[in-house]
């Protein structure tokens, strides 16, 4: 068994509110730290049996397919151990 | 009496609130999410919207507004607080009602008239009510599935504190069918269909929410 | 990267500019050179080229749209027409409404949930910019054929995204539709309606008047969004490596908007605006232009104090930018303060990037260096305006000719499953999978929304004033015969607001066609717009506004033309309307309005896959004369009810769903043609048994045929000796979209 | 400059939609790798010079107070290098 992590964010020149709002609302709150930030989607994908290179072939097929719109967002792939 | 209706940037129910308000005889203040002043309400009511979009989680960002911590105070100390739909989703992030608001297991907005029962009247806000009554009004969010942990839903249980039920077909997920739920003193009830847009048949579903109107109004008024 | 200046252009005429890329023909961008006496800086390029696109500049379609003008009927009821960004009709009691329906067809297909949000973004802030409070929102959608593949991924979309910004902004959805049609697959239609209500001396208008007053930019940062087309100019202008890649797509941020409809309202109410302009398509170029050129003639603006949201945007690009959510006003020097203030007050980003000068010429700097200096007349007004060739297409004269092979159902059995048949197609069946997903009651003064015939809000709690609106497009029989389709279309959304008991007062509409470079696509554009400009004039109903959309075509497969047509009416009492359907059983059932056969182009039709023959001809005069019948019974009607797609059939199982009572109805002729005919101008109404005799009158006063066709009650739905149990026709009703796209 | 991930995730016990969502959908376009699959949020936030241990100490103050809501997630940060 393994964990599969695909994080899915919205490109650096598309517009993210939802990020936006989050770096407005942080000083509101004495967080002064960030100077950016943006917020996008984590996906845990658990398989049975080992994260062969075939399988994360086909988890990025995914990823393009349904998990990203490749229009506005790009994807990362990785194992989790 | 005076009843306050907080505007959050981005609520969108508030003058609907204030206008069910006024139908049942009561002063509507306007109350302004940056102004931590209370201006003497006798109670408040969170009404519904996207406040500050909702981009985070619902309720999240306006928890921590400055009329928040007012509110959270003076409820503490009994005074009669309501939160429909994204004041219910307040509510919760600033823990003065137990669970969580999250995606309908639908994954989209749903508006519908919704049939609901009324499980508790010796709340606040429902004291006008019958226990077993049903009311049909209108049901609209995205993230209005009431989820808690195992301990939390037994206590709320078994302690009575679930206000109302959904009727029929469970419309997003929320477990126990649960749409509002009350804390132990039953002054702070939160509430995730929108009993105000049922007062009037006109431009609602039914009248049948004017109930938690009329219920606040007598409350204030017996005190 | 080198800035080009006027000054630079002055002195390099032969530099070659990308133009072509651009979208501008070269004769195009000769009349920029004369216009000039120069060649235009990159800057000045820009703003040509995208003021002067199809989309902005109308060019292919100006020579027509000038018949709504030429043709335009005495209306006392108009205050502001065409020209503005909306028009702005008189309903009473001092109130002025706004309402224009805009297309977002493109974007919708490329990213549907964005583009939708966006269009509905978009047209909102039309109705803002005339000083209105929006009150309400419509939206008339195309698809591809329900089952096509492609058709869920767009049409999810395209629902979760009108949803998912009108919600957000606190505006009922009240209405629209959802046809359809394989000509729509890749070509799908997302039309968007808004209305908005406002007091009469609060009407502001898009013009920069006053020498010193101050052109201030609200709302959102301008980032890089939607200026696909520019890049090609920054990279070809500034060399190899200068651009960094720009989306196309623009993202909506509906909150950001809500706050600055908030925010413009409480400016508006303070009286602190000379003229506004919200941004839209071309962005900057767009406002600056059309502002300039409607006021007094100058303005100035330094580009450079626009606040980015990306730091490397060109001049160029901030000036093609179609970041939403912004809004350009023109503000006295005296106010500036309290304006700023109120935006303080909502976290509102504003600056002052320029103000109006005594001159004629916009001009536009860069760190203090000259880019752009025009007539802004001749970006905004004077683009090029062709009459493209036209000519009837060869493939009308043959689908007219073709004959209809149906079937024509005869006994009951035959009867019972056509019914059944044609309510569970995609375009019949049920639609609240789409239209629960929308806000209906947000702003409490909801009177109608779906599934009625028009949506319908109150404006004024006090003395109960509302209005209607409904749209309409029979695609089909625009198909058939442009000229009459259109009249139709019209004819239908009128009576969509008459059923009701509003009085149809104005119109705006959404014109959605093929290549207009194509002789038959122009040809059923003219003959639709001759039709509309016509039935207008003779109805009485000024059009207020619209827009077309054209290129709506894959390959050389045009889309069906598709003119969407808003009608606006008024109530002076909406707890006098009339629904829909009957509530109770013993109701007599009439049908108002003859019935021929007029099946070609029916819903029946394109389920049997044929789509010949000849489309009813319009009959103005009597769908006027029945208006008039409908608002004087309003009294007496429990319920009407339109007949459209789907004919009788489809009428009576929507009434009889609704509250779940049936009814038993009996009819004479051929009964293939009495249920699925979908002949225009008849409504079917219900009236209690006493109420039978002032029916009559009324019919017989304004000449309107009427059949006594049945009575309500039972939980089945007769016809002759069809039975029809309610809980069959409700399954074949409401199943169909949730399991295409559930 | 550095950037610094927090990974939000519903806790196993509250049901996520989203992710069964997901898990549903992927077989239908043929990708039968998933025996599970859950839905998260991840935040991408820039901050001026290292991130020190004080920083990441502030973030996770702030995780638990706005990016998650602890009675129904847990969060996780770290630094992207
Ligand atoms: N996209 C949509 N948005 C909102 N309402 C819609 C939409 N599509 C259909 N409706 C509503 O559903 C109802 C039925 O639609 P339709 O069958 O097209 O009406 P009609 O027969 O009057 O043309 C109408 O009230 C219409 O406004
Ligand atoms: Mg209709």
């Amino acid at each position: 068994m393994a964990k599969i992590v695909v994080d899915v964010m919205l490109k650096p020149e598309i517009l993210d509110p939802q990020g936006q709002a989050v770096g407005a609302a942080l000083p509101r709150l004495g967080f002064t730290f960030a100077t950016s930030v943006r917020q996008g989607k984590r996906f845990e994908i658990e398989i049975e049996g080992e994260a062969t290179p075939a399988i994360l072939a086909e988890v990025s097929k995914a990823a393009e397919t349904l998990l990203a719109n490749p229009v506005i967002e790009s994807f990362n792939v990785s194992v989790e151990n | 009496m005076k009843i306050g209706v907080v505007t959050f940037p981005g609520s969108l129910d508030d003058r609907d609130a204030a206008r069910a308000v006024r139908a049942v005889g009561a002063e509507a203040i306007a109350l302004w999410h940056g102004d931590s002043d209370l201006h003497g309400v006798d109670a408040v009511i969170l009404p519904g919207g996207f406040s500050y979009g909702d981009y985070l989680r619902c309720g999240a960002i306006s928890r921590f507004a400055p009329v928040m911590s007012s509110i959270i105070e003076k409820a503490k100390s009994g005074m009669p607080l309501l939160g429909i739909c994204n004041g219910f989703q307040v509510l919760c992030e600033s823990h003065l009602l137990p669970g969580a608001l999250t995606r309908n297991h639908a994954l989209h907005f749903l508006c519908s008239d919704q049939t609901l029962k009324i499980e508790n009247n010796s709340t606040a806000w429902t004291s006008d009510y019958e226990i077993g009554q049903e009311i049909v009004i209108p049901l609209k969010n995205g993230e209005g599935s009431f989820q808690c942990d195992d301990g939390t839903l037994a206590r709320l249980e078994g302690e009575g504190l679930v206000v109302a039920r959904y009727v029929g077909e469970n419309p997003n997920g929320s477990r126990n069918l649960i749409a509002g739920i009350t804390n132990a003193r039953g002054n702070i009830v939160g509430l995730m269909p929108h009993p105000e847009h049922a007062i009037d048949p006109l431009t609602g579903p039914s009248a049948g929410g004017l109930g938690f109107f009329t219920s606040i109004m007598s409350q204030l008024v017996s005190k | 990267m080198s800035l080009d200046t006027v000054d630079i252009a002055g002195t390099t005429p032969e530099r070659v500019q990308p133009f072509a890329e651009l979208g501008l023909k070269p004769d195009e961008y000769q009349r920029i050179r004369e216009i000039l006496g120069r060649r235009p800086t990159s800057s000045e390029l820009a703003m040509y080229s995208v003021m002067w696109s199809e989309h902005c500049s109308y060019k292919s379609s100006k020579v027509h749209l000038r018949q709504f003008g030429d043709k335009a009927p005495k209306s006392e009821a108009l205050l502001v027409g065409i020209g503005e960004n909306a028009g702005v009709v008189d309903v009473g009691q001092g109130y002025a409404v706004t309402f224009k329906i805009e297309s977002h067809n493109h974007p919708s297909f490329v990213e549907p949930y964005q583009g939708a949000a966006t269009g509905v973004g978009g047209i909102v802030r039309d109705i803002l910019t005339m000083g209105a409070r929006p009150i309400a929102v419509m939206d008339p959608l195309r698809f591809g054929a329900a089952d096509a593949p492609d058709t869920r991924r767009v049409l999810t979309g395209i629902v979760a995204g009108i949803g998912g910004y009108g919600n957000c902004l606190g505006l009922p959805n009240i209405g629209g539709e959802v046809v359809f049609d394989e000509t729509y697959a890749g070509n799908p239609l997302v039309n968007a309606l808004c209305v908005g209500v406002m007091r009469h001396d609060q009407i502001k208008l898009a013009k920069a008047s006053g020498a010193g007053n101050l052109v201030v930019l609200f709302g959102a940062k301008t980032g890089g969004d939607g200026i696909g087309g520019v890049s090609v100019l920054a990279s070809e202008t500034f060399g190899a490596g200068g651009s960094t890649k720009r989306p196309s797509v623009q993202v909506g941020d509906p909150f950001t908007e809500k706050v600055l409809i908030e925010c413009s309202l409480e400016i508006f109410a303070e009286d602190l605006v000379v003229g506004i302009q919200d941004l839209g398509g071309a962005g900057l170029s767009c406002a600056t232009s059309e502002l300039a050129s409607a006021g007094t003639g100058g303005m100035r603006v330094a580009l450079d104090d626009v606040p980015l949201r990306d730091p490397s945007l060109s001049p160029e690009e901030i000036l093609m930018s179609e970041s939403q959510e912004r809004m350009c006003a023109i503000v006295e020097p005296s106010k500036i303060a309290r304006f700023l203030e109120i935006c303080k007050k909502w976290d509102v980003t504003a600056t002052v990037i320029g103000e109006v000068t005594d001159g004629v010429r916009l001009v536009i700097t860069w760190h203090g260096q000259t880019i752009v200096d025009v007539p802004p007349r001749t970006v905004a007004h004077e683009g090029p305006v062709y009459s493209r060739p036209f000519s009837k297409p060869d493939y009308v004269d043959r689908v007219n000719a073709e004959k209809l092979t149906i079937p024509m159902p005869k006994t009951a059995a035959e009867v019972r499953s056509a019914v059944l048949q044609l309510m569970s197609s995609p375009n019949m069946a049920d639609k609240s999978w789409v239209t629960s997903q929308y806000d209906k009651y947000v702003q409490g003064n909801t009177i109608q929304s779906q599934p009625e015939d028009s949506g319908m809000v109150r404006i004024d709690e006090t003395t109960q004033l509302g209005i209607a609106i409904s749209t309409d497009a029979n695609a089909p029989w625009s198909y058939l015969n442009p000229y009459e389709g259109a009249k139709l279309a019209l004819a239908e959304a009128a009576r969509n607001i008459a059923t009701a008991g509003a009085k149809p007062l104005a119109v705006t509409n959404c014109l959605n066609f093929g290549s207009p470079e194509d002789p038959g696509v122009m040809w059923q554009f003219a003959e639709t717009v001759r039709g509309l400009a016509d039935g207008c004039l003779e109805m009485g109903l000024p059009v207020t506004g619209g827009n077309v959309s054209f290129y709506n075509q894959t390959g050389d497969v045009a889309i069906l033309p598709t003119p969407v047509i808003g009608v606006l009416g008024v109530i002076q009492d909406v707890r006098t309307r009339t629904p829909m359907a009957f509530d109770r059983p013993g109701l007599d059932l009439y049908l108002l309005g003859e019935t021929r056969n007029d099946l070609a182009g029916s819903e029946w039709a394109y389920m049997h896959h044929q789509r010949g023959g000849i489309a009813p001809q319009s009959d103005l005069q009597h769908e006027m004369r029945l208006i008039d019948a409908l608002l004087e019974g309003q009294s007496i009607f429990e319920a009407a009810h339109d007949l459209s797609q789907g004919g009788l059939a489809a009428s009576l199982s929507e009434m009889a769903l609704r509250h779940n009572i049936g009814a038993t109805v009996l009819l004479e002729g051929e009964i293939a043609v009495e249920l699925l005919s979908e002949t225009p101008g008849r409504v079917v109404v219900a009236i209690d048994k006493g109420d039978a005799h002032a029916l009559q009158s009324i019919a017989q006063k304004y000449d309107i045929a009427i059949t006594k066709i049945g009575v309500t009650g039972g939980t089945t739905l007769s016809i002759n000796d069809a039975e029809i149990a309610l809980d069959d026709l409700r399954s074949a009703f409401v199943d169909t979209i949730p399991r295409l796209f559930g």
